[in-house]
């Protein structure tokens, strides 16, 4: 009897390719299968996903992200995958923490194919003309405010700031705040900081606007979230916020040479706002009728060696102990860059926090919806914070 | 193929504006009707009526004693000719005339001599490949009664079908309907405004007027005996001649009227009363100036019009009153002079005050 | 009997024009072409130019020039480029098809017909030009899908087929009340039904409405994006649009140069359609010959 | 000519035929008064039954549940409504970011889209070329390219500004400070005058010829002939294409759409009305708001739509 | 304000079809022309071109001996009627009059007036305010003149513009446009099929055929002296007789002619000599049954047509020809019966076989 497996990923080519050749390894391992892939780009995809979901009519593995996994697991639309593991689903060697990533109310909804972190993207080019020495992993953000100020002012390039305007920039914030020992959202799906900590936020990136540490405000709100529209490929800023695995994509749009580096220092001694973030996810649909093979095909997407080798690091680092070896010993200078990034974070690297909870989507535009009304002047930070705090309790309220 | 036409009580209102009043005509298979009646009267939409092409308001029309106010205008079988030509645009005139007879389901081959002999007759054969935009008023006109006549419908309808062409052509197509009337035997509604047409082709003119029907008759009893003022006017050109008059005397055999100061003495009995005013009707060819007759007035001549075939004398006699004399053939009267017109008594026609012939 | 060749209508301004104005007409209208051109330059221009250049570089001229996205754009996906351009073209062609003949009898019967409830279904064929699109897309997604017809091109064609673009209805039903009610009824007195006045006087007659109801079908449809992404799933029924999609994802490696290559190949078919359909806006010929 | 007609033949069953027209019975009446209509409308009819009425009628009834997409609806009432109503600050924000949009952006786009089409409604060379050329900025759609466009056109540092700098001004970047943003999609709106300007074209099309002759032998000029004879006679298309822009401007999505990223941002100076209840249902997996949400647009517009219907009896010139 | 109008070779080609063959004509300023001619012989092609509608083939025309070819038909201040009146559809009959008025800036206080007065005259003050879709056929073609006659243009230009009028409304009209014409004093072209307005309207008639020009001339010189066979056939209604005949002997002072086979002695010396084959002419209304005269033929009577105020008889003369009689009033000659007619020699005409006049 034929089985069909039914993909569905978000990507673009290159990632198609590389998925599609595991399917055709674990294809010829297991005569009988069929596999049909479908790949969307991140914003074609979720609607997509949501009305095949609705009908009744979603895939038999679905990628999954960090940031809707609590959504669809608690609306019942992925499978519970523990009573798998570890037979039929070998995580043996994974890093614990990153399994839990995958786990909502204590199940496993979610095996992460990759790891990443957030970074700042930093133009070495643009560093060098100004004759600014890179941030390094002891800069706090007051100094690298003054250096990013300064490269304004040096003004090799016209039109070129220090670096983004990262107040609305959820990645960093929550980075910003667990170096302060807070954190965006508590595993009870509540706010994890205070107006104090976002009025404080607010603030710095206020005096960054002032000193032209940071692009203005009209420009920052070009960035629609995505790499072409960042300010650093858009030429605008010499650094930005994004994570590590988008490196390669972020330097083939760059004619700067770019390089990675943590996101600062809150004090001299903050640590740990950094985290390993499960980059993507592979989970099985709760409609599927063949979950048995869904599950195992994602067994041998993240332990089978081939498999590891296929796909290399464009989903992020594998969790896989043994198949981060098998990858980073056949890897190209761009692609170790991210790799060396994530295993160097060292004490800058924490715990990894509960997915975001149900809600957490309209937090993201939230946070960006008020940082730019403080940077246009609309709102003090303080009023900013305040308000903040406030609808982001009414939004995990209304869940 | 001759159906009986019957309008029972025919209104139409548009909105709350009344257009026709009630009509009852009774239109016999194989009949040739002509209505006549100044613009507006109403004749295109007694004719869309019928056709069905616009609701009947009240009253009843039967074709062949079947009631057909609510018959779609397709099954009626009927023909009619646009007072607006309504040639289809987008196709040659060989296809406008064509038209009508691929809807019947006729083949190729038994359209082309219908088409090519309706085209001859109309004398529009060099023109049946072109559109009717690139025609003339009057081959507009031509193909537009083609395009009625290529069918052999139950009724034709035709709604001022010569009006745009030139008169040798008038004459010629007058002979072809009337002709096509012979031959096919079915019933025939004309409307037109010439009198020439009306008289030689009706076997039945209904005269309107404002919407309702004044006279029904025969051309020659329209005439010779008008019911009222009204048709008395209206058939027969130049206009009849109406002045003011007084009954003097009524007799048995005869009545005496002053008409222009003029006792007349006309050789029958009228009905009215002796002082009663009265309206006296003659009509211009009906008049001399040659001697023989009855005097009627002296007339200052206001203008002459000569028509090369007769002449007209625009007169006003002694009291203002206008009168048009029709004189045969080409007369040497000068405008300002003055002739004395003269009359038969057999000939002329007094109407009381509300119109009627009397 | 020898055909007539009627000749081409004069101008229709019977004045002429002098020559300083038509100059001024022609500068005008060039440096409006311009403004139009512009993004088609740009796409161009984007198509050839070295990727890390897209995004940064404000003019139209790139540094250097590489065809290679053409080959790289036309059979760098797992499906050729040359599939998505023909299932684009099945689609929008059955779409031309479908919504000229459907909505025009929907038209027609608004334009000209009476009956009973006329109004009323016209209010609600304008009600659904109202809906946003996006709430009844699970519904429907749901009633294709129990159809059996999703991951199949029959949720993008059979509506037109059902005149489910009350846009060409509305729009239709407004040009035919332009055309002179006498000549239907000239066909109604030549034994017409109501069929044979719509296929024989009022769609010969309405050519310049049903070319603009042709060119946006084909243009819309082409251009269509959000139906192909819910209802073709297998890369092999994608449409140029949904593969255009597949060169980026916001978040990871994409291929611009191939995105803007494939683009401006997906142009010309459309810019070719909208050549030649718009021969067919001529001069509106329904009210010639008519005494008005 | 001559006696020609004898020859045709007279066809004896026609009465026959024709007796059987007459209608017999009420239901025949009521079926021959009705009958071509429905026939004619019947495709639409089954469409509107078959694929419309269902779906539209789920989505009026999953406008009073909490239907998430993932689960099956839960019934609750007019919260949605009352919701809106009462306590959600965006909706009034998005409703205003639209109703500005189609104030701006309709009538710009329909006076700009006519110019454009009696520019190019007259007799002069290459003209298919340029009918085309002015249609591409529609062709292109909501491509990345015209996002990418209409930054290099409004950012800080684009072509606007360039020129603006001429005259020394110094402007912000236009399409992303919350102040001008909308007016830069509006601007893309106005730009994409394709579709109306080909519908006012086949409508020029259609205004008899001999109007403008009796127009100019009344002394009119090209101006006058404009506003008296091509306006009027051209209201039924005009009052299309505003009921048709304004309905698609209300829905207006795709703009917003590319040029935010879908944020409706800055500071949801873009976020369209239909934007808003594309994250609701989307983004928020809030199908339920989403519907009711659509549903009170839908009234709004079906508000706008039957004024001007019953405006049109005043303004709109039909001939039939 | 009287402009004279000057053709200079004009022609008109459509395409390959030549419809106008290079017309030369002087209107001098002031001057009321009837245009008439068979239907599409171009007229109103002609009268396009005059006003600037259709573009000049070929040739040049004057206005005020300035070459106008190019001039827009704005400039040219000319008002038209036109043969299909295109009646502005959207506005009301008030509108339709005073849009020229407006157009040429006058004050809505003196608008007013003179619509309300072309109204009177057209007796359509009632429908002011209707749209001319809810008017009749006579009632549009009113409004049509009354859009031109609002006016006080250099020129008008009436083409056919009382066809759809009944007969009393015609003649009324022709009064108001002939006084019109006297008060303002203006240059008149006028098309017409109707024989009475040419020959009472026209200071001078142009007689139009197949583009050509063939006769141009006051009324009765075109009904007493026509230069062809096809003038003589096309002034005057009904249409003049054309019987074959031959020269026997030409004289000084005299011609005879053979006519179906009487010889003929006609008063006057022919351009032709003996032997010649001619056609010989007579109107029908110069034909008599009465005595006096000379006999003719004795023809047969194929049909009677009774109109009231004249008879017509159709008769065939014994070699077959057809031969049209023309009486006054009622008579009463029975079908198939045969008359003598008769005629007076000085009013026939014999043409040769060119058609001209000799
Ligand atoms: N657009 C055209 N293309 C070709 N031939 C045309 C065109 N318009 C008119 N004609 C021809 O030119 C000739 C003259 O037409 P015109 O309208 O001037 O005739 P007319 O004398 O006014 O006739 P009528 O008395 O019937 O109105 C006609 O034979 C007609 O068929
Ligand atoms: N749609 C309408 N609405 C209102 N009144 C109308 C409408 N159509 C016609 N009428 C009026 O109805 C009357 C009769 O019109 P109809 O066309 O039957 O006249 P007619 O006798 O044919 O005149 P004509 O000889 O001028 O053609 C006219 O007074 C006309 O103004
Ligand atoms: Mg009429
Ligand atoms: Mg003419």
């Amino acid at each position: 009897q034929d089985t069909r497996l039914r993909l569905l990923w978000w990507g673009s080519q290159p990632r198609a390719d590389r998925t599609n050749k595991v399917s055709e390894l674990y294809k010829a391992k297991n005569p009988g299968t069929s596999i049909t892939g479908e790949f969307l780009g991140w914003g074609d995809y979720w609607p997509r996903l949501a009305t095949q979901v609705a009908g009744k009519n979603a895939p038999d593995v679905i990628q999954m992200d960090y940031r809707y996994i609590v959504e669809y697991a608690h609306r019942g639309a992925l499978a519970p995958l523990d009573s798998y593991m570890p037979s039929k689903l070998n995580l043996g060697d994974f890093d614990k923490a990153q399994i839990e990533g995958g786990s909502v109310d204590g199940h496993l909804y979610g095996v992460s194919l990759g790891a990443n972190s957030a970074a700042t993207m930093l133009s070495k080019t643009a560093f060098e003309e100004a004759g600014i020495d890179l941030p390094t992993k002891a800069t706090t953000w007051e100094e690298f405010g003054k250096m990013a100020a300064e490269l304004t002012k040096a003004g090799k390039r016209k039109g070129m700031f220090g670096m983004a305007d990262g107040s609305g920039g959820e990645p960093l914030f929550e980075n910003y705040l667990r170096q302060r020992g807070k954190a965006l959202y508590t595993a009870d799906a509540k706010i994890g900081f205070g107006v104090e900590e976002a009025s404080e936020w607010f603030d710095m990136w206020n005096k960054f606007r002032e000193s032209g540490a940071c692009v203005p405000p009209d420009i920052q709100a070009l960035d629609k979230n995505d790499i072409e529209t960042n300010t650093l490929t858009l030429g605008k800023s010499a650094a930005g916020f994004a994570h590590s695995n988008q490196f390669v994509a972020y330097q083939q749009m760059n004619k700067d040479k770019l390089t990675l580096a943590n996101h600062m220092r809150v004090t001299k001694d903050s640590k740990g706002g950094h985290y390993r973030k499960p980059s993507m996810f592979f989970s099985v649909s709760a409609q599927s009728k063949v979950v048995d093979q869904a599950v195992d095909y994602v067994n041998f997407f993240v332990t089978n060696p081939d498999a590891a080798l296929a796909l290399g690091v464009e989903r992020g680092i594998p969790e896989s102990a043994a198949m981060r070896e098998v990858v980073a010993a056949k890897l190209d200078a761009v692609g170790k860059v991210p790799l060396e990034y994530v295993s160097g974070l060292g004490d800058l690297a924490g715990k990894l926090p509960p997915p975001p909870p149900a809600g957490a989507g309209e937090g993201e535009l939230t946070l960006r919806n008020i940082s730019e009304q403080v940077g246009f002047g609309q709102l003090t930070a303080a009023d900013g914070a305040k308000q903040l705090v406030d609808e982001l309790t009414r939004i995990l309220a209304r869940g | 193929m001759a159906t009986s036409v019957v309008l029972q009580k025919v209104e139409k209102r548009y909105g709350s504006l009344d257009v026709i009043h009630g009509i009852d005509l009774t239109i016999d298979p194989g009949e040739f009707v002509v209505f006549v009646g100044p613009s507006g009267c109403g004749k295109s939409t007694l004719l869309r009526m019928i056709a069905g092409l616009e609701e009947i308001s009240g009253g009843g029309l039967l074709l062949d004693n079947e009631r057909m106010n609510e018959v779609a205008p397709a099954k009626r079988g009927i023909a009619m000719v646009f007072q607006s030509y309504a040639l289809y645009p987008h196709m040659s005139v060989y296809k406008n005339l064509a038209f009508g007879l691929e809807t019947a389901g006729y083949k190729k081959a038994q359209i082309e001599p219908k088409v090519r002999r309706a085209a001859e007759i109309l004398q529009i054969e060099k023109l049946l490949e072109r559109k009717p935009k690139a025609l003339s008023g009057g081959q507009r006109q031509r193909v537009a009664i083609g395009r009625a006549i290529v069918r052999e419908p139950r009724i034709f309808l035709f709604d001022e079908p010569l009006s745009n062409l030139d008169a040798e052509l008038r004459v010629q197509m007058r002979v072809e309907i009337s002709r096509l009337h012979r031959n096919l035997g079915n019933t025939m509604i004309y409307v037109t405004h010439d009198q020439v047409e009306a008289m030689t082709m009706a076997d039945k003119i209904v005269v309107l007027n404002s919407g309702r029907i004044e006279q029904v008759g025969a051309p020659l009893d329209l005439y010779n005996h008008p019911a009222n003022r009204f048709v008395a006017g209206f058939i027969g050109s130049p206009k009849m001649n109406f002045l003011k008059a007084k009954i003097e005397r009524v007799n048995d055999g005869d009545t005496t009227i002053n008409v222009c100061g003029n006792s007349i003495r006309l050789p029958r009995r009228l009905k009215g009363s002796a002082g009663q005013e009265v309206t006296f009707g003659i009509r211009p060819e009906h008049l001399s100036v040659a001697d023989g007759g009855i005097a009627l007035a002296t007339v200052d001549i206001d203008l002459v019009e000569n028509l090369g075939g007769a002449t007209m004398l625009y007169t006003k006699t002694p009291d203002g009153q206008h009168l048009t004399v029709a004189l045969d053939g080409q007369q040497k009267v000068e405008r300002g002079t003055n002739v004395t017109a003269s009359f038969d008594p057999a000939r002329c026609h007094v109407f009381d005050a509300s119109g009627a012939t009397i | 009997m020898t055909a007539i060749v009627t000749a081409p209508q004069p101008p229709s301004d019977v004045n002429k024009r002098s020559l300083p104005g038509s100059i001024l007409v022609h500068a005008l209208l060039i440096g409006g072409s311009l403004l139009m051109l512009y993004p088609l330059l740009w796409m161009v221009s984007a198509s050839v130019r070295p990727e890390n250049e897209i995004f940064t570089s404000t003019s139209i001229f790139p540094s250097s020039i590489d065809f290679s996205s053409y080959l790289r754009g036309w059979v760098g996906l797992d499906v050729s480029f040359g599939r998505f351009f023909w299932n684009s073209l099945v689609i929008s062609v059955l779409t031309v098809v479908g919504n000229v003949i459907a909505c025009s009898l929907a038209a027609f019967a608004f334009a000209r017909l009476r009956f009973a409830g006329r109004n009323f279904w016209f209010a609600i064929m304008l009600g659904t030009l109202m809906i946003p699109y996006h709430v009844t897309l699970i519904p429907q997604y749901v009633l294709f899908l129990n159809l059996g017809w999703v991951n199949t091109i029959l949720p993008l064609v059979v509506p037109k087929f059902l005149a489910s673009d009350a846009f060409f209805i509305f729009l239709m039903v407004q040009f035919f009340r332009g055309i002179p009610r006498e000549l239907d009824e000239a066909a109604m007195m030549d034994g017409c039904s109501a069929w044979r006045i719509y296929w024989k006087i009022m769609l010969p007659l309405s050519l310049p409405v049903l070319a603009t109801a042709a060119i946006f079908s084909f243009i819309w449809t082409w251009d269509d994006f959000f139906g192909p992404l819910i209802y073709l799933n297998d890369m092999n029924t994608y449409t140029i649009q949904l593969g255009l999609r597949t060169f980026v994802d916001s978040t990871s490696a994409s291929d611009w140069g191939g995105l803007f290559a494939m683009s401006t190949l997906s142009l010309v078919p459309v810019f070719f359609f909208f050549l030649f359909f718009q021969r067919l806006l001529i001069e509106g010929i329904a009210t010639t010959g008519m005494k008005r | 000519m001559n006696n020609a007609m004898r020859t045709m033949p007279a066809e004896a069953a026609t009465v026959e035929r024709y007796r059987g027209a007459v209608a017999d019975s009420r239901f025949r009446r009521l079926w021959n008064a009705n009958a071509p209509g429905y026939l004619f409308l019947l495709p639409w009819l089954l469409g509107f039954f078959g694929l419309t009425f269902g779906p539209a009628l789920m989505s009026l009834y999953l406008s009073f549940t909490d239907f998430d997409m993932l689960r099956s609806p839960g019934w609750v009432g007019a919260a949605n409504y009352v919701r809106i109503a009462t306590a959600d600050p965006k909706f009034a924000s998005a409703m205003s970011v639209t109703l500005t949009y189609v104030m701006l952006a309709v009538p710009f786009k329909l006076a700009f889209a006519l110019m454009v089409a009696l520019a190019l409604n007259r007799g002069i060379k290459g003209l298919p070329i340029y009918r085309a050329i002015f249609y591409l900025p529609s062709l292109l759609g909501a491509s990345v390219a015209i996002a990418v466009l209409w930054r290099q056109l409004f950012a800080g540092d684009g072509l606007v500004n360039a020129a603006l700098a001429q005259f020394g001004i110094q402007g912000p970047s236009w399409i992303s400070h919350p102040n001008y943003s909308i007016y830069t999609l509006v601007a893309l709106s106005v730009w994409q005058f394709g579709s109306p300007m080909i519908i006012f074209l086949a409508g020029l099309r259609q205004i008899p010829q001999d109007m403008y002759e009796a127009a100019s032998l009344d002394g009119a000029s090209k101006f006058r002939q404009f506003y008296k004879i091509t306006l009027p006679l051209l209201t039924p298309v005009i009052f299309f294409n505003a009921v048709v822009q304004t309905i698609d401007a209300f829905k207006a999505f795709t703009p917003a759409f590319i040029i935010s990223g879908g944020t409706g941002g800055p500071i949801n100076s873009t976020l369209f009305y239909t934007l808003y209840l594309y994250q609701e249902a989307f983004g928020n997996f809030r199908m339920g708001y989403a519907s009711a949400l659509a549903w009170i647009l839908v009234i709004i517009i079906a508000i706008f739509t039957a004024f001007s219907f019953l405006s049109s009896r005043y303004w709109v010139h039909y001939d039939d």
